[in-house]
């Protein structure tokens, strides 16, 4: 295991994602060191190569909090990128990229602590994978 | 003081909530009176039920609604009850008091949106609510996982391995006067248990009932989805009596197993009891300083329509989230109505 | 470019006093800023107007603020016409809220808020103005289906004078409500009741009314829809309604196979029609007099409680009124509506019999009567459960609430989903039950999903109110954070319309072919090309993502707005 | 259209392994309809490429460009100014496009980053059929629309296999038997008469590509 602060970028959705982050603010709780959040309108907004762009320009891991299946504001968007990440995990793979450095959480509006827990899990498996060998 | 606004909503709960954003867009200007220290009131007290997707609980519908009115500049008095209505319909002065503090509103029409509460399980004295440590409610349980985020034994802080869920305390019950059904609960504490089972696969769930409710479009896909779950068992009956063993803090029950075609005891290490719905503690209060009577039920009745005074959600009668705020969308069309003076 | 405003919200004392007193020399280094304003809380109104008369002296053309979370701004600045000079697409909020910097080390802390400052003020230079726009809106609805929810709605409407177009397939108004005689709760005649509703509709002057009359197609989006309806006579009349309410209601079908093809195997409705027709006992049916009356329920849609509520109002009725022996078979007895449970209660008191089932009932005809073996599952002991028999001479058999065959059609032509089940949309809590995935369609009632009488009325009401608030101001006014397409990259590959939730998104011939011809194309210089309504434009960016041609920009978010929130400095690297 | 799919990104690595500095050129035309090689997938294929070649320590430094319609000589010779700085070109458009490429770039190494795979329709957006493989010589007049000689896995031309069993196909499950659906289409135009026509062998040595290159030739276009 190495010992560094992965780089993280969390990509919030504004219906679920973003809400829930301002509950963990607001409660104050830990977040990893090293986080970079990215705010976008609906998951649907979130393109493949926005998530290669950011594992490109130094980021160790991306984490997505997108609405739970059946509950997006728009209807089809979490299903749409949950398409475009099954077709990105399929290139990592190629490029010989663990594709747990993509993931995909699913969050409500209130799921501040879930969110957290996801974040922190996330930046332990990172370490465990140790730093993204393409940046 | 002395301030005026078109509409006064009575309650904070998702119903005034959806009626006060719904009367801004059609132009009136509105005031809530809400009793806690802040909006929300019950259904703001609910976590997300999601499992591996949603399951329709609707607390995210609550959580988006609560923070448009918070950034809509609607004028909200909390910690404020009201205590008398003068004048007469198009022309009321509502007195509320807020602390020590009196206020009068001038308005047009009223709208109660007084909600609901849980009822009260200590009253079904055979479960032991109260007494025993490891029977908790349905809304005790949803208050741990918002809070805490977890499932624990309030005995020993351990989660629990094997849970009961009893339906109906407090609903379909003539021994209690309840002569009604709560409508929402049986889909409710489902949700509760899928979205428990998705979390912690080991916990074993009973689910002891009378008749499943139906509860909207992709209930029967939900309930599929439980009854398929083998973590779940669903026994149609109702138990009779919970026993208490101070030595391990587990509950002893006794029920009717129609599989096994006898009455059995069974020991679960904790139960949820899926409380129904009762009127409001203040509907006493609230009827008669507006002048309303009560249904068979003890829920508020509407009064006629010429009098400006409207019931939304709950009050009048069980409801779920969904239905609350539908409800609350068809008293701002009526209030509307009333305020442009049509009929 | 102008210089950048900074507001520091200390958002009532959550940022204390000394830690913006070091964050002032961070700031003051930038060379973009223009100004610093500290306030206690910016999300007050007195706070937002100080905001705006400070920002008309400066020569700032946009600004950051240094608080908590863009929401809370975003959606007071954006709904209450926030009057400055300043777009409100042009500002950034630095949320040094975020990630509990106040856990940090002062230090470190101090470092990771100016990044965050620094970042805000890349994304606000990057930030383009968004304007709003406003079209007229003319007060004229299209209702399609008159049954009971689409009745109730044109009354509402056209009561608040609004030109409303009611189209019904069938000669007769009232839909599936046609088959219910008395209502539950206080055994009411409902056929007076809908003959009411109905002569009210033909009376009203506000009332368009079409039967026999079928929508054929559908174009344009809020506000300037285009109706093409088609009348028995095959005339077509073309209709500009704002809004569209879809309740085409549901079908009832039943499944005679077997013995339930037998002539005394009645449906709910034609027991009812016999109940509401026979004035005192006996009752008659097929020739024959009927003592014993059996329910069987619950064998197709479990999850729909209608049935409950007839067989139990019948069977009081048959029980009171014609002295006969009413059995109620079911799987549960779905009382969740108001004072179902009463109603139970007394149909038990009264001597009907329940059975809850779990295997279907087994049935066979014994001398003319039908003979019913099902489970006595009320005992307890398991061997004391007996087979019990019952013989009856009529059976009251449950229809199944199929989707209305015409909803794919109605879905095509709208350009609104269907659900698994057949039913119109799926079930999505954003929607909340009236709302369709177009902007301006509502639905209600059956067609989405068959549920009570007292339940529709409410929808319709909830519907109403919808309505009347797009119809209110004669204009709907939106901001243009929408997606837009390029015409020139487009390359016809239908993506976008595909994927649309909304469907705002139509292939049309409006780009320029020519590009001599810059003013008002002509239509046969006009190029096809992917467009975007803005008026139906949610602004999600599902289409911006699969655009293949990256033709599509999402104009509040476009891809440098996400590159640098992801800390990639755009410039340096285009 | 011509449809085609994104070769697997280890083939295109081991093409352009020698190079540290490659052009990817997209194509905005068939292959953009089949989300094989548009704008955007020029644009995830060039972070991939970047990424793996920068995992295994030998950066690689890529140029986008995509043209309108890169089997045009105008528009390929766009590319130009860009191909003077690059060592390969890696080209995301159908096997023409490439080609078009390496007619006007003699010198420059050009590989194909997609296979292309039919000409076809969209039966739903992510599925597409092939539907028609050039033969030079139409039949689909005489088989009620329906094309054998793409549809049918033996090309038959008069009624199908003895392999056609319930609608399917014996050598593709999943797909249908065209002469089943010929079958079908004719008799619901009541026009089974047409099957008694017997359609004679193909040429395919002198109207189809046995016979060597094929062309089109219009002397009264000729400039």
């Amino acid at each position: 295991m190495v010992d560094f602060d992965p780089k993280i970028i969390a990509f919030c959705c504004d219906q679920s994602g973003y809400p829930s982050l301002d509950m963990a603010n607001s409660l104050r709780l830990n977040f990893p060191k090293n986080v970079e959040i990215v705010r976008v309108p609906c998951g649907g907004r979130i393109e493949a190569h926005h998530l290669l762009r950011a594992l490109e320009t130094g980021a160790d891991g991306v984490i997505l909090f997108i609405c739970y299946e059946e509950n997006c504001q728009f209807l089809r968007g979490n299903l749409r990128v949950k398409g475009r990440i099954l077709y990105l995990h399929k290139i990592l793979e190629k490029i010989g990229i663990e594709k747990e450095r993509i993931e995909v959480c699913y969050l409500a509006t209130n799921n501040g602590v879930k969110l957290i827990e996801a974040l922190n899990r996330k930046a332990e498996e990172l370490k465990r994978l140790g730093p993204n060998p393409c940046k | 003081m002395f301030k005026k606004s078109d509409v006064v909503i009575i309650g904070g709960g998702i119903s005034g909530i959806t009626s006060a954003l719904e009367l801004k867009e059609l132009g009136f200007k509105s005031t809530i009176i809400e009793k806690e220290a802040s909006i929300g009131g019950l259904s703001a007290s609910f976590c997300c039920k999601a499992s591996e997707s949603c399951n329709k609980c609707f607390s995210c519908v609550v959580d988006k609604k609560i923070f448009e009115i918070n950034t809509n500049k609607i004028n909200i008095f909390t910690n404020t009850k009201p205590i008398a209505l003068n004048g007469s319909p198009g022309q009321y002065m509502l007195t509320i008091k807020r602390g020590k503090e009196k206020l009068q509103i001038e308005c047009s029409a009223i709208v109660i949106a007084s909600g609901i509460e849980p009822y009260d399980a200590t009253k079904k004295v055979e479960y032991g609510y109260g007494r025993f440590k490891n029977v908790i409610t349905a809304k005790d349980l949803d208050e741990m996982l918002r809070k805490k985020g977890t499932i624990i034994r309030p005995s020993d802080g351990k989660i629990p391995q094997n849970v009961a869920f009893f339906q109906c305390v407090g609903s379909r019950d003539e021994s209690i006067g309840n002569l009604y059904c709560s409508q929402v609960c049986c889909a409710y504490a489902l949700r509760l248990i899928k979205s428990l089972r998705h979390n912690y696969p080991q916990i074993m769930f009973t689910f002891l009932y009378m008749d499943i409710q139906p509860a909207g479009i992709s209930f029967k896909k939900f309930l599929n989805s439980c009854q398929a779950d083998k973590g779940i068992r669903f026994i149609r009956s109702l138990p009779s009596k919970v026993y208490y063993s101070p030595k391990t803090e587990n509950l002893r029950v006794r029920f009717i197993n129609p599989d096994i075609g006898d009455v059995v005891e069974e020991i679960f290490d904790m139960i949820i009891l899926s409380v129904g719905i009762s009127p409001g503690k203040e509907s006493n209060q609230i009827s008669q300083i507006f002048g309303l009577s009560f249904s068979e039920d003890g829920f508020l009745k509407e009064p006629p329509y010429e009098k400006g005074i409207f019931l939304a959600g709950a009050c009048k009668g069980p409801k779920d989230i969904e239905r609350s705020i539908i409800d609350a969308k068809s008293t701002a069309f009526k209030v509307q109505n009333f305020l442009r003076g049509l009929n | 470019m102008g210089q950048i405003a900074v507001f520091i919200d200390r958002m009532r004392q959550t940022i204390p006093n000394s830690f913006i007193e070091k964050l002032h020399p961070i700031i003051k280094e930038i060379p973009e800023i223009g100004f610093i304003s500290v306030e206690e809380d910016l999300t007050s109104s007195d706070a937002i107007q100080r905001m705006s008369k400070r920002l008309e002296q400066g020569s700032v053309d946009r600004m950051i603020i240094i608080g908590g979370s863009p929401k809370n701004y975003e959606s007071s600045f954006h709904r209450f016409g926030f009057t400055t000079p300043l777009n409100p697409y042009q500002f950034s909020v630095a949320n040094i809220k975020q990630q509990s910097l106040w856990n940090l080390p002062e230090e470190e802390s101090l470092k990771k808020t100016k990044e965050i400052i620094l970042k805000s003020i890349r994304i606000v230079s990057l930030s383009k103005p968004i304007h709003t726009q406003t079209i007229p809106i003319n007060p004229e609805v299209l209702i399609i289906g008159g049954g009971i929810a689409g009745i109730s709605v044109a009354l509402a409407l056209a009561q608040s004078g609004i030109h409303v177009n009611l189209i019904e397939k069938e000669k007769v108004l009232g839909g599936g409500m046609n088959e219910l005689r008395i209502f539950y709760q206080d055994l009411g005649d409902a056929q007076k009741w809908l003959e009411e509703k109905i002569s009210d509709v033909t009376s009203n002057q506000n009332i368009n009314l079409f039967t026999q009359t079928e929508l054929i197609y559908l174009k344009g989006h809020i506000g300037r829809f285009e109706a093409k309806v088609r009348k028995f006579d095959e005339t077509e009349i073309i209709l500009h309604p704002s809004l569209i309410v879809v309740a085409t209601g549901f079908k009832r079908e039943i499944q005679r196979e077997g013995i339930f093809a037998h002539r005394r195997v009645v449906t709910f409705s034609e027991i009812e029609k016999l109940i509401s027709e026979t004035k005192a006992p006996p009752l008659y049916w097929d020739g024959r007099e009927i003592q014993t009356v059996t329910f069987i329920i619950d064998r197709v849609n479990e999850d729909i409680k209608i049935d409950s509520i007839n067989a139990i109002k019948q069977a009081l009725l048959l029980q009171n009124r014609f002295e006969c022996q009413v059995i109620i078979l079911c799987k549960d007895v779905k009382v969740s509506s108001d004072g179902m449970e009463r109603l139970y209660r007394r149909a038990r008191q009264e001597g009907v019999i329940f059975f809850k089932y779990e295997e279907p009932p087994k049935l066979s005809l014994v001398n003319g009567q039908f003979q019913i073996d099902i489970k006595d599952t009320s005992v307890i002991k398991k061997e004391d459960q007996w087979s019990v028999s019952i013989l009856s001479d009529l059976i009251v058999l449950s229809e199944s609430f199929k989707p209305n065959p015409s909803n794919e059609k109605i879905s095509r032509l709208l350009g609104i989903h269907l659900g698994d089940n057949g039913f119109l949309m799926e079930d999505n809590p954003q929607l909340l039950r009236i709302r369709s995935n177009r902007r301006g369609i509502f639905i209600l009632g059956g067609c989405r999903f068959p549920q009570t009488l007292s339940e529709t009325l409410i929808e319709g009401n909830a519907v109403s109110e919808e309505v009347i608030r797009f119809l209110r101001n004669g204009t709907y006014t939106y901001e243009l954070s929408v997606a837009e397409v390029d015409p020139q990259k487009c390359a016809l590959c239908y993506t976008c319309p595909r994927v649309c939730p909304h469907s705002a998104i139509t292939i049309e011939k409006y780009a320029e072919r020519n590009i001599y011809i810059t003013y008002g194309i002509p239509e046969q210089n006009q190029w096809p090309a992917a467009k975007v309504d803005p008026a139906a434009c949610f602004g999600c960016g599902i289409c911006v993502g699969e655009c293949p041609a990256k033709a599509i920009t999402l104009r509040h978010q476009p891809d440098e707005l996400i590159l640098t929130q992801m800390g990639i400095n755009y410039k340096h690297n285009s | 259209m011509i449809k085609a799919e994104q070769k697997p990104i280890d083939e295109i690595l081991r093409s352009i392994d020698p190079y540290n500095k490659i052009l990817l050129s997209g194509c905005g035309a068939c292959v953009t309809v089949c989300h094989a090689g548009g704008e955007k997938e020029v644009g995830l294929l060039a972070s991939a490429l970047r990424m793996a070649r920068k995992k295994i320590g030998k950066p690689l430094e890529v140029l986008e460009a995509t043209a309108p319609r890169q089997c045009e000589p105008e528009f390929a010779l766009e590319f130009s100014e860009m191909i003077e700085k690059v060592e390969a070109v890696v080209s995301l458009a159908c096997g023409v496009g490439v080609q078009t490429l390496v007619r006007h770039f003699p010198k420059m190494p050009i590989f194909p980053g997609v296979n292309t795979t039919f000409l076809g329709e969209t039966i739903t957006h992510g599925l597409w059929e092939e539907r028609c493989q050039a033969c030079g010589n139409c039949i689909l007049d005489k088989t009620g629309g329906i094309c054998p000689i793409s549809r049918c896995a033996k090309q038959l031309l008069n009624g199908p296999c003895g392999g056609s069993s319930k609608g399917k196909c014996e050598i593709k499950k999943e797909a249908d038997c065209a002469w089943q659906l010929i079958y079908d289409r004719l008799n619901a135009l009541g026009q089974l008469h047409k099957l008694e026509e017997i359609i004679p062998a193909k040429r395919w040595g002198v109207e189809s590509r046995d016979s060597g290159l094929r062309r089109i030739i219009r002397e009264d276009l000729k400039i």
